[in-house]
């Protein structure tokens, strides 16, 4: 799992999960909080399809943090306010970064965390399968 | 070295009042407040001035001395550094911009404001004495005003005079070694004496 | 005033001529002989197609009226060529006094002080005075011819080209515009068309004739007629 | 007052072009007269007008005759900054505006507007492009006025009245809307404003096209009035020849957006050179 | 309390809390930076990205944008509206900008360093070393006559006001008198017609070289625009019909006695007669207390 | 006495928001039931306040009582004490998470009519059972017995416009915009920005995509109904989540960090008058994107986007100026509802010229 995937699936992981491990490393590690989590907004861009112009739509509220563990740098952001998931992200993604023996465990969370987003969108795409039009029984 | 540094709030705040002192009332010399801080170029105020002004959504471009302030703006503001023809704020050093000035963005007669502002660093200014003496009037000013400048050449107020054509044109900003400002906005008749 | 080699694709050709100041040219010739053509070329109505007219102004200058600009030409015939139609062309709407005042207007002289210069030609020109007030479209054919005269008469032309003027006239009104043409001031030259002989006895110092188009003599009213 | 052939244009114009559309460098070489069209057939560009030259001199009326769509309202519409021409110069003789030597098209909007303020006076063929119809007759001379820097509500009023009744509306109506006159009356109404602030140079749209004859022959004596009394050289475009004959000494034909002939008004007439010119003389005639 | 929430939580001042002057960084700057532009163009409508603020629009956004920017720990800020400290817009604005500032606010006129107005100049004279900003609902003076703003914008450029002059004559025509009752138009520096706020006439003369730099700022409408102190500012005006203040027919403040004040017109609750009393109530009061003002 | 507020403002302010929680029933309303039951509420609210956040847009339901307008308002007004971080990657509705997706041009396109979350197919009638019907939280789980669970493929759907493209249907895109990355082509930003005319066409969608969901329906309404002639057949309407991407500070990759539904629709122009068909004999689009799913202003947004895209303004739809002006809800909302500030001092001005004038008797100028 690269930093990319990783850095992805802290954002959309579910928060008690990724608090509880956090509390664990914060219990035994010394962690240097660069970017304190803050609220803020990223634009988002959309090329709208009719004549393919570039256009701002509106804002999203995230959270960013920052920390360092043993100089290695840990990033998270997550969409909406939630301070202590993005410090936790970070905290995760800087544990990875730094070998920090709990690796394995985190690595074995996201991996579960994927799954069950995973499923879950089979879950809904299966609903929303059920209201396709079958032009083939109304003819 | 000690590390000083600028409190992006109110460091700038405190200097956006001291210039915009200074903007409503063109000639007049202010002394900006206390404040110090780590940069790269012999007279600190100009950057002060320019860090208080700049962000992204701006552009700048410095005439002379120019990589390590450049550098410096760039990381300290997220500002853009462009070409002088498209540049928002122009610090110039030496006293004169060798005629590049009148390329400077002077704004259209819908958007007039969209002219560069520029930042002369000059050795000192003052009320009576100085390399070139202006005589100034126009709002902002009860009745006339004089200011001597030292460090800034004839010519280059000159420069600036043929470009000035209110409401277009450029408003100026004189910034000296002893953290005095004065303003010469647009709308300032000034001529030399 | 000079007239040399001018020539006119149906019009006329190879005309040459010179007029002196104050003498009256009278040119004669069948209809269709290019005598109007010649005419309107003068007053360039008519453009020549080659040749030159040259016309010595008042200052001294010499001006080619076959290639004087449009300004050259308007200018001249404001204050100094006047031309005199075969009718008058009615100006709408305008009263006789005024029509005669109107090339006055034109020099910028004051409305009251032309339209005196125009009573009194009308006053001369014996007509009526409560016709003067009057549309001269109401006019008899003698009637109209005067203010026509006079129209041309009041700017006190140098040059004045006669298109027949006599042409539509009873004998008496005949007489008067005659007289008028006599009368006018020694200095003005005169270049015009007659039909009637008689006429051009009695008031051409010389005659040019036109026919098929070309000059075909010129000479003095004895020698020609 | 007498303006001699030595006296300056009061307006010089040339290569005044203005083509609508994307252009190409064939534009001007495959339309005109000799073409028949106006519309370029490499790129569908249409040249209004190309490459017009000429002068007119104080005090003077030059016609400009032409059928619909030949491109003479282009022309004065270009001189007004109604619409920016594609190509050429102008250059007006002001009294009082320094040198001849500048470009009107190159001026910037703000001097474009004082030019137009101070030294033109422009009567369009519809009197609501001319007029604000809802502004009083006398406000409507008053914003003309106004724009030169009147400040004098008794002086402007004046004024109003005495151009109202060299235009013979009467000045019980001044403080009356246009919107309630008759076309004619409309058509004076922005004559007496055209002549507010005594312009160097008046253009004339089409100025009696669509009204009644009786009517369309008191507007032009208006304009022989305004002649005689003032300095003002006139552009008039006209496409009836009649109104040439009778107010204009020097006369441009236009067609497919060139000038085809130009000449004493009573020589292109009589004696046209244009083949064009020769049709259109023959068709009214 | 978690160790992650604890470290997290230290934030409160980052995430729950607000920054200083309650704008962020950047928006102030850009503020400043067009508020610079305004005062070298006098009278010039400076287009600024305005920002929400807790405020509605048109309850005074515009000029708490520009308060909130200039503002720093020691200025002194008075707040008023229609005259009053205690209007209800002004106690809302004051409540809101003391609370993201802390700054010091008073009701007295000369010792205020900043002062917010809605409607009013204060009667008090102001010194160089305040600063007035008006909230603008309407900055275009020219909207009254033309709906567009790309065509007001043009007319500004080309100084084309005869439209403007014209609805005044027209007015004169109609009403034997000019009727613009606030919001009078005004040229600045010769240049630029301006709205000065729907501030009765009263105020406008006021305006003209005053020693005092004036900030306007329309939020709802997103323009800044600037009076520096000694600047020419003319109602519009003509030679036999001049610009006029407010006449209140020699009536005086029934409170301290005032004849050279604005006065608020009241029908009395009794009589159902007009009573006057002062505008600037707390000019009113440094008066009735005897204060030289 | 007491007309002029002298004193007692700030305590007259205090109580009348102390009414206001008097009015209140006792009843307290968790955040999360909003969020999870006046769904289109939260999603119309995110949209006009121009911040996707749906936790705090039901808060800001809840404190407004209800009224969108002013919810949005709260909204806006937060998002200006948040820095912004920075812009995401471009992205487009191609790969979106379809929940719904219809087209009325085409009977049946590839991929299928997906019908969706809605009720736009069920009768309007009130259902008083719901009544005092507190909510079931395992109806959830029924429901995913009652859908089955079968393991399937996540489709991606190819658009409706780009197969009318494909087809030589659609007008060209200009080059510029086709081939242009974020760098080059820098969107307007209205929110850093003031609008000006003409407006690109960034600033025109970003506008529309903020714009009051009513008012928007009402021009859209009116250019449909008879003052203009843009009627739309729709292409395709789309209810779905796109990815949230952005750069990785440290990898500099584009990376996800989640979901933001939207609703987007793309009406074809044609047919109607004006909306004439282009110079080269094909349709053109308008274009409606929105948070969340708020159809009727993806819709409306689509036709607002034609409508000002023609030529010769007639109709008030037509007017960009008109448009763009006027259907920002919180500008609206708080100008109209700012005539209930005090107006004393301007009102008095206009009483002394009103006398002035009747003072003054007739309107006649003399004219000496």
């Amino acid at each position: 799992m690269n930093r990319d995937k990783r850095f992805e699936l802290i954002a959309r992981a579910d928060s008690e999960r990724i608090c509880e491990i956090a509390e664990r490393i914060l219990a035994d590690t010394a962690v240097e909080v660069i970017k304190k989590p803050m609220g803020g907004m990223i634009m988002m861009r959309f090329r709208d399809t009719a004549e393919k112009c570039i256009f701002n739509l509106g804002e999203v509220l995230v959270t960013e943090a920052e920390v360092r563990i043993n100089e290695e740098l840990g990033y998270a952001m997550i969409i909406g306010k939630n301070p202590e998931s993005a410090l936790a992200g970070a905290i995760l993604d800087a544990a990875v970064e730094s070998g920090h023996p709990i690796t394995p465990e985190i690595m074995d969370l996201l991996k579960s965390e994927e799954l069950r987003i995973n499923k879950e969108l089979q879950k809904t795409w299966a609903k929303v399968a059920t209201t396709k039009v079958d032009f083939e029984v109304m003819v | 070295m000690r590390n000083w540094e600028f409190d992006v709030v109110f460091d700038s705040q405190r200097i956006f009042r001291s210039l915009l002192d200074a903007m409503a009332n063109p000639g007049c010399i202010i002394t900006l407040p206390d404040i110090r801080i780590n940069n790269p170029a012999a007279n600190m105020y100009p950057l002060l001035l320019l860090m208080t002004l700049l962000d992204h959504e701006v552009s700048f471009s410095v005439l002379d001395n120019g990589t390590p302030v450049t550098e410096h703006l760039k990381t300290n503001t997220g500002s853009k550094e462009s070409k002088l023809e498209n540049s928002d704020f122009i610090l110039v050093y030496g006293g004169s911009s060798h005629g590049l000035i009148r390329r400077a963005m002077v704004g259209t007669l819908e958007y007039p404001d969209e002219s560069a502002t520029v930042i002369y660093d000059t050795d000192s200014i003052g009320d009576i004495d100085g390399d070139v003496l202006l005589e100034l009037s126009g709002p902002g000013i009860a009745d006339k005003r004089r200011i001597g400048t030292s460090g800034i050449e004839q010519t280059e107020i000159e420069d600036v005079f043929t470009i000035q054509d209110y409401p277009l044109g450029l408003d100026l900003i004189f910034s000296d070694n002893a953290g005095r400002i004065a303003c010469i906005p647009r709308s300032t008749t000034m001529k030399v004496i | 005033m000079h007239v040399l080699g001018g020539k006119k694709i149906k019009g006329f050709e190879d005309v040459s001529f010179s007029v002196k100041r104050g003498e009256f040219l009278a040119i004669i010739g069948s209809s269709g002989s290019g005598k109007s053509s010649l005419l309107k070329c003068m007053y360039r109505t008519y453009l020549a197609d080659s040749g030159s007219m040259l016309y010595h102004g008042d200052s001294g200058s010499v001006i080619d009226l076959t290639t004087a600009s449009d300004h050259e030409i308007l200018a001249i015939r404001r204050n100094e060529v006047g031309y005199v139609s075969q009718l008058l062309q009615v100006v709408p709407r305008t009263i006789a006094v005024d029509v005669i005042a109107e090339p006055l207007l034109q020099r910028g002289i004051g409305i009251d002080d032309a339209r005196d210069a125009a009573s009194g030609y009308l006053a001369r020109l014996r007509i009526p005075e409560d016709l003067w007030d009057a549309y001269p479209s109401t006019f008899s054919g003698g009637e109209r011819q005067r203010v026509n005269i006079a129209r041309a008469l009041i700017r006190a032309p140098r040059l004045l080209l006669l298109d027949e003027p006599t042409s539509a006239l009873d004998p008496a009104s005949t007489a008067v515009v005659v007289g008028m043409l006599r009368g006018v001031n020694p200095g003005t030259t005169m270049i015009g068309i007659f039909h009637d002989l008689s006429v051009v006895r009695e008031l051409a110092d010389r005659v040019v004739v036109m026919k098929d188009n070309r000059m075909a003599g010129i000479g003095t009213p004895e020698e020609i007629l | 007052m007498t303006p001699t052939p030595a006296s300056a244009p009061a307006l010089r114009v040339n290569n005044l072009t203005k083509i609508y559309g994307s252009r190409c460098p064939d534009c001007i070489e495959n339309t005109g007269p000799d073409h028949g069209r106006n519309v370029c057939p490499a790129c569908g560009s249409v040249v209004a007008c190309a490459n017009i030259t000429f002068e007119v001199m104080p005090g003077e009326i030059l016609g400009i005759v032409g059928e619909s769509g030949s491109g003479k309202s282009t022309i004065v519409r270009c001189l007004h900054f109604d619409m920016e021409p594609t190509m050429g110069a102008a250059y007006l003789r002001c009294s009082g505006n320094g040198s001849d030597d500048a470009n009107i098209f190159q001026l910037n909007s703000q001097e474009m507007r004082a030019v137009r303020n101070q030294h033109l006076g422009m009567v369009y063929q519809n009197p609501q492009m001319g007029l604000r119809l809802d502004v009083t007759a006398g406000g409507n001379i008053a914003e003309k006025l106004l724009a030169a820097g009147w400040r004098n509500v008794g002086m402007i009023r004046d004024r109003g009245g005495l151009l109202l009744k060299r235009t013979e509306i009467p000045l019980e109506r001044m403080d009356e809307a246009p919107r309630n006159f008759s076309g004619g009356m409309q058509q004076r109404v922005q004559i007496a404003k055209a002549l507010a602030n005594d312009p160097d140079v008046l253009l004339l749209d089409e100025l009696t096209t669509g009204l009644d004859v009786s009517v369309q022959a008191r507007i032009l004596d208006l304009i022989k009035e305004i002649r005689r009394s003032t300095d003002a050289a006139m552009i008039l475009i006209t496409h009836d020849l009649g109104v040439i004959k009778l107010l204009s000494e020097r006369t441009i034909v236009l067609k497919d957006g060139r000038i085809v002939e130009t000449g004493l008004t009573d020589q292109i007439l009589e004696d046209p050179q244009h083949e064009y010119t020769q049709l259109l003389v023959n068709s009214v005639l | 309390m978690t160790e992650l929430s604890t470290l997290a939580g230290t934030d409160s001042e980052a995430v729950e809390g607000y920054n200083f002057a309650f704008l962020d960084e950047f928006t102030k700057r850009e503020l400043r930076r067009k508020i610079l532009k305004a005062v070298a163009i006098p009278g010039y409508q400076v287009p600024f990205g305005s920002r929400e603020m807790p405020l509605a629009k048109g309850w005074g956004t515009g000029g708490i944008q520009v308060t909130l920017s200039i503002i720093g720990k020691s200025d002194v800020l008075k707040v008023i509206d229609q005259g009053s400290d205690e209007s209800v817009n002004a106690v809302n604005i004051r409540n809101l900008v003391s609370r993201m500032t802390g700054v010091k606010t008073t009701s007295d006129t000369s010792r205020a360093t900043i002062i917010q107005t809605r409607h009013r100049i204060p009667e008090e004279p102001l010194t160089k070393d305040q600063i007035l900003v008006f909230q603008v609902p309407f900055p275009e003076p020219l909207r009254t006559i033309e709906p567009s703003e790309q065509v007001t914008r043009r007319m500004h450029a080309e100084q084309d006001y005869s439209g403007m002059w014209l609805h005044l004559y027209e007015d004169i025509v109609k009403h034997g008198k000019i009727t613009i009752g606030a919001r009078y138009p005004c040229m600045v520096n010769g240049r630029h017609l301006m709205d000065p706020s729907p501030i009765p006439r009263w105020d406008v003369p006021r305006l003209h070289k005053s020693p005092v730099l004036h900030l306007f700022c329309a939020g709802r409408e997103k323009r800044i625009y600037a009076i520096p102190p000694h600047t020419l500012v003319e109602p519009l005006e003509f030679e036999d019909y001049r610009f006029e203040t407010e006449d209140f027919c020699g009536k005086v403040c029934e409170r301290c006695g005032s004849s050279d004040t604005f006065l608020d017109e009241i029908i009395d609750d009794a009589t159902g007669n007009p009573r006057y009393l002062c505008s600037d109530t707390s000019f009113c009061e440094k008066r009735q207390r005897g204060e030289d003002v | 006495m007491g007309y002029v507020p002298v004193k007692g403002g700030s305590e007259a302010i205090k109580n009348a928001g102390r009414l206001v929680d008097s009015l209140r029933s006792a009843h307290s309303m968790d955040v999360s039931q909003i969020q999870g039951r006046l769904r289109l509420s939260v999603d119309q609210v995110m949209g006009e306040g121009g911040l996707y956040a749906p936790e705090l847009a039901a808060l800001a339901i809840k404190q407004s009582d209800g009224d969108l307008v002013a919810a949005s308002f709260l909204i806006r007004a937060y998002r200006s004490t948040l820095p912004r971080i920075g812009y995401s990657e471009t992205s487009d509705t191609t790969d979106m998470f379809v929940l719904r997706r219809i087209s009325s041009a085409f009977k049946d396109i590839p991929g299928g009519q997906i019908l969706g979350p809605s009720i736009d197919y069920t009768e309007r009638l009130l259902d008083f059972e719901e009544r005092g019907v507190t909510d079931d939280c395992d109806a959830d789980d029924d429901a995913d017995q009652e859908f089955g669970s079968e393991k399937s493929d996540i489709p991606k759907f190819k658009k409706v416009s780009d197969l009318l493209r494909d087809n030589g249907l659609l007008e060209d895109v200009s080059a510029d915009n086709e081939t242009s990355d974020d760098a080059s082509n820098e969107p307007y930003d209205i929110t850093r920005e003031s609008i000006r005319f003409p407006a690109p066409r960034s600033a025109r969608l970003q506008t529309l995509a903020r714009g009051e969901t009513g008012a928007m329906l009402a021009l859209a309404y009116s250019s449909l109904r008879g003052y203009g002639s843009v009627h739309p057949t729709i292409a395709e309407l789309r209810v779905g989540h796109v990815q949230l991407r952005i750069k990785h500070p440290y990898t500099g990759n584009n990376v996800c960090i989640g979901d933001v539904p939207v609703t987007e629709c793309e009406g074809i122009l044609s047919g109607v008058g004006a909306t004439e068909i282009t110079a080269d004999n094909r349709f053109s689009l308008g274009y409606g994107l929105v948070f969340g799913q708020n159809e009727k202003k993806a819709i409306s947004m689509s036709i607002l986007d034609g409508t000002m895209g023609v030529s010769e303004p007639k109709t008030p739809a037509e007017d960009p100026e008109f448009v763009l002006y006027h259907i920002d809800g919180i500008d609206a909302m708080g100008f109209v509802e700012h005539l209930k500030l005090p107006h004393y001092v301007t009102f008095q001005s206009s009483l002394d010229r009103i006398r002035a004038v009747q003072g003054a008797g007739t309107g006649e100028v003399s004219d000496d």
